[in-house]
């Protein structure tokens, strides 16, 4: 964890809402997973830094794809380049390393697609499937679907693209049709990530979770941000996000 | 020109910059990003007897230059930071303040029993705690009540003991008093603001436990007043909390009567800026050949 | 749908916004930019006996998110208010409700006496005033003494009478509970909170009167805690004030537990904020089917 | 009184930390010492609107000249072409009408030049005396000195233009050579207007001063900005900014 100055090189428009940010910025590397806090106003509007996870953190550029959803990414959508952002980070855990034999499934939905498309962009295998309300709402397409090794799968609410339904119902068919076992990470709304660890549990795949929560500090000292598990109260910010998805009393 | 400033007998500061309790948890993580050693002091979360798990999530609001809290006071408990946190906190050479708190007289009692070791500079009692044996008030609230519960921890422990009174009271100059009485070593003014959040789109409260704490630059025009008054009806030294940010708070809170000052929500947006208070206080006395800390401890000009 | 709201027996405010006092004086300067019968209500000025000077500037200083003030209830008296202010007042198809204030228990009767005249629907007693006869602490601090205070006007006048209640104080049901047995037909919740601000470059209170009171959205969440707190307990309606600007806040405060709202800091910035606050209540309430102000009064869910 | 949105049409630097605004705006008629309160920011940093002289309000142009102090100024002078400003005013009571045989003194210094220029360009007439720390800090020089029937006199604290010293020394100057009555229009400093008052009293000139007081309202209703006169407490906002000088207990 460093605090330090990014300064906005792009700052683009890349689907309906959402935004990829790509900042001159010297973070100590990161893995897949983690997260940083930006500090989006220069008074106290709002108060408090915000969480993006970290889409790439290299050759000094850090990325974040991000939507807007209220006061502080609208600010945040408002940066030029040349504009200085505060970054606190690398934050949290990653995602565990995978060295195993099994099939990857990736789980995005909504906000949740960036420390996903991280992790994909860092294995380079697997089967990636992410949920939106429709069409004009994918970001990145093209970056996401050449993704050597990666196999998409999208699921639109509206059906405006790829099948029409949740990210779920698209997982149910997919391990199915996997021969072999399954490893799983996802990250999206809580009802999504409910429905994956159910559907792994069943299975006896391994479940990799991301889990958003209001971060107020989001290095681990205001106990803001815990998540009940099997072992008690658990800081989202420093032991997360990521979980293993067992261990999560949703 | 000299930061230094003795809180209580025995405690020097370096500078009159300590954590609040709270927001700094066992220091663990701030010391990721600096060397501890430059605070004037640390003050760790609040402990008690046992280990506890703090209220149901959200705990925390943004609001309009601040936030509120309702984490509950979720701590690791006395005897796990006496093992495990304390020695850690010992490399560092900066006094360790330790806040705890209790349900009823007698685990304030029992937890400042515990505190009662090496490593550990000061005890700041924090008092807005419900009395589960008194129908719930605030030990905080009625000087009575107060004056008893600081006594009976000021017979147990011979470490200097810091009094941490509550803000929402009738006269806070009452419950001061009754502290120093009592046996204080030193006054922390203030804790938070009962408040809430409400949201008017699920009509529920914002917070699980329904209502928090107000602290942040939203309410440092209040603890400004409370420090003030309270420096003028005690003899014991006053530390200032409430929505400290910058080394011109410091010095506005030096001059209304504080000898050191806490911060909390501001370093929870910007952990580094315990760094640049402590050069800005330090900057500010230099160039205006201000000798030492006394030398702006209650000197505002009426 | 129907925003009007009963707030009194006989007082029905066309919708639950109304002017708070000191931040709309008599009414004239805010008739210029926008017809005064749109408001649910005017508050008009705190008055006393005699007209009274104030505190020296500066009397006001911005602070974060909201203001400091000590105007020290400025105003041209309670004669000159009814011979010079309430006819223009009487132009408008608004209740006016007067709100006063007294030195001493005798004040309060002798000025509430002078209002009981024809246009004005209800009084409102600001009680954060020190009492000179009892050593200068506030009416609003103790329940007896405001229990007493409250009784002695409530015998004086036939008009509704609201108390205004001071913030900073042990309990605020107390406080609600002793003005309501002691008659009073709504209360008001709250005043200003006590605060300073100084200025580190010339080690000087910012404000002629050294402290004032801090209003405006950041003491909003507090107050919303307070209206919370006094609806529980209380069976008369509550008006709530503090750091209310936009229509999202009065819906808050609703649910808390207002039946009507004060709007006043920010009105000082933006004296339309009136109109959009009242026309986004009545969207509000139309958009989710509500059909009146009692179906959101106090309907938190919990 | 109205208010009403503004619309930046310009916003450029003219001296020193001195920026001139024209706002396309429909003000109704004002007179010169009238001023507007104008919302700087969007959030509540700062949260109150901030008090600025009438300089010109013409053709649906709303000028302000302004010195950038604090918070509020920079934010102000951050303001580019099409960005909107809300405007409150006219606000308060200007100078009086001038239509004696007096010769007219006016006299500006620092942020009291905007509303004495307009009474200038509006009357036509008279000495116009102008004290500033230095050269560099005089904005619109070439507009003052081109004013059709007004003559401009310096004063430079630094002695780098004009008279080195203060206006007040012109003023005593100027006062003994002019045959016939004065009248004297004043805004600046307190010290300044002390002793621009005092010199009115000694020679017998009527004398109007504009105040500045800290504004919270601007349009009379928290007498937060009251000034001591002969006749009690008086609103600077609403009863002034323009007095007569022998009224105020300086
Ligand atoms: C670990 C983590 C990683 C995240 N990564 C990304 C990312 O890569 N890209 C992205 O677009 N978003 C991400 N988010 C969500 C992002 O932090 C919020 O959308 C953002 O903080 C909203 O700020 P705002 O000021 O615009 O909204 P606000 O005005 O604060 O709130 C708007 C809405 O968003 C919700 N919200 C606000 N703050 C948070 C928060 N910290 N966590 C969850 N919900 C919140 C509020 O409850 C409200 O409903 C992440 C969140 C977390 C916790
Ligand atoms: C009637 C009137 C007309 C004015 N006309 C002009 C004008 O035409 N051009 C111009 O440049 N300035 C004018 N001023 C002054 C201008 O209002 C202040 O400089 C401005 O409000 C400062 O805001 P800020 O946020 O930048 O400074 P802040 O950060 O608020 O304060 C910086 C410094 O300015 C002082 N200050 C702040 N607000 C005021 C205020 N309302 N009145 C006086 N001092 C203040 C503060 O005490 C502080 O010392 C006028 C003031 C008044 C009362
Ligand atoms: C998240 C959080 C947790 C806190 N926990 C404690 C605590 O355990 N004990 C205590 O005495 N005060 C606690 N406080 C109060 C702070 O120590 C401090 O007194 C208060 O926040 C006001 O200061 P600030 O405005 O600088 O935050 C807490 C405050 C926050 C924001
Ligand atoms: C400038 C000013 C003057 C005030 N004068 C009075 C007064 O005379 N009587 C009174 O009961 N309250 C007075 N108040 C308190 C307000 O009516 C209101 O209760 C308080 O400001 C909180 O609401 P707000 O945050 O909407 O301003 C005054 C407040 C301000 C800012
Ligand atoms: S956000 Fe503070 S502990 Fe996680
Ligand atoms: S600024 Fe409010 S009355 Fe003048």
């Amino acid at each position: 964890m460093k605090e330090v100055r990014g300064v906005v090189r792009d700052n683009t428009r890349v689907a309906h809402d959402t935004f990829l940010l790509s900042l001159d910025c010297d973070l100590p590397v990161s893995r897949p997973g983690q997260f940083v806090m930006l500090q989006v106003a220069c008074g106290y509007e709002p108060f408090l830094r915000r969480p993006f996870a970290i889409l790439g953190n290299q050759a000094r550029t850090l990325e974040i794809l991000y939507k807007i959803k209220g006061h502080g990414t609208r600010l945040l959508a408002e940066k030029r380049t040349g504009d200085n952002v505060n970054v606190l980070g690398p934050l949290g855990k990653g995602f565990s390393v995978h060295d195993g034999e099994e099939t990857i499934v990736y789980m995005a939905g909504g906000t949740g697609l960036p420390p996903i498309l991280s992790l994909a962009e860092n294995l380079r295998q697997g089967i990636l499937i992410l949920g939106v309300q429709s069409k004009d709402q994918i970001p990145l397409l093209s970056r996401i679907s050449s993704l050597p090794g990666v196999e998409l799968k999208l699921a639109t609410i509206d059906g405006s693209c790829g099948r029409m339904g949740l990210a779920t119902d698209v997982l149910d068919d997919v391990v199915c049709n996997v021969s072999g076992s399954v490893k799983i990470y996802a990250c999206g709304p809580k009802g999504m990530l409910l429905a994956t660890s159910e559907c792994a549990k069943r299975i006896g795949a391994w479940c990799e979770v991301s889990l958003e929560e209001f971060m107020s500090c989001g290095f681990g000292v205001c106990t803001g941000c815990v998540v009940e598990t099997t072992g008690g109260n658990r800081r989202v910010c420093r032991e997360g996000p990521v979980f293993n998805a067992q261990e999560i009393l949703f | 020109m000299d930061t230094r400033v003795e809180i209580a007998k025995g405690v020097v500061l370096k500078n009159p910059v300590l954590s609040a309790s709270g927001t700094f948890a066992y220091g663990e993580e701030f010391s990721e990003i600096f060397d501890l050693s430059l605070l004037g002091g640390i003050i760790t979360k609040g402990l008690s007897l046992k280990p506890k798990k703090g209220n149901p999530c959200p705990r925390v609001f943004e609001t309009t230059a601040g936030m509120i809290n309702s984490i509950g006071l979720e701590n690791i408990g006395v005897d796990a930071f006496v093992q495990e946190k304390l020695p850690f906190l010992g490399q560092f050479y900066t006094p360790v303040i330790v806040n705890f708190f209790g349900n009823e007289e007698e685990e304030y009692e029992q937890v400042a029993a515990r505190l009662d070791v090496d490593g550990i500079s000061a005890l700041e009692m924090n008092v807005s705690c419900p009395n589960v044996k008194k129908g719930g008030i605030e030990f905080g609230k009625e000087p009575d009540i107060l004056y008893s519960l600081v006594s009976r921890v000021r017979s147990i422990t011979r470490k200097p003991l810091f009094v941490k009174l509550s803000p929402m009271v009738k006269d806070i100059r009452e419950m001061a008093l009754a502290a120093q009485e009592a046996g204080a070593d030193a006054l922390t003014c203030a804790n938070t603001i009962p408040a809430m959040a409400i949201d008017e789109t699920t009509w529920r409260p914002v917070l699980g436990n329904i209502t928090g704490g107000l602290s942040g630059p939203a309410i440092k025009p209040v603890a400004l007043k409370l420090v003030f008054d309270v420096y003028q009806c005690v003899n014991i030294p006053v530390i200032a909390s409430g929505g400290i940010a910058t080394y011109r708070d410091v010095i506005q809170f030096l001059l209304a009567g504080a000898s050191a000052v806490e911060v909390g929500s501001a370093s929870l947006r910007d952990p580094m800026c315990f760094i640049s208070i402590i050069e800005g206080t330090a900057a500010y006395m230099k160039e205006h050949s201000i000798e030492s800390v006394a030398e702006l401890t209650g000197k505002l000009i009426i």
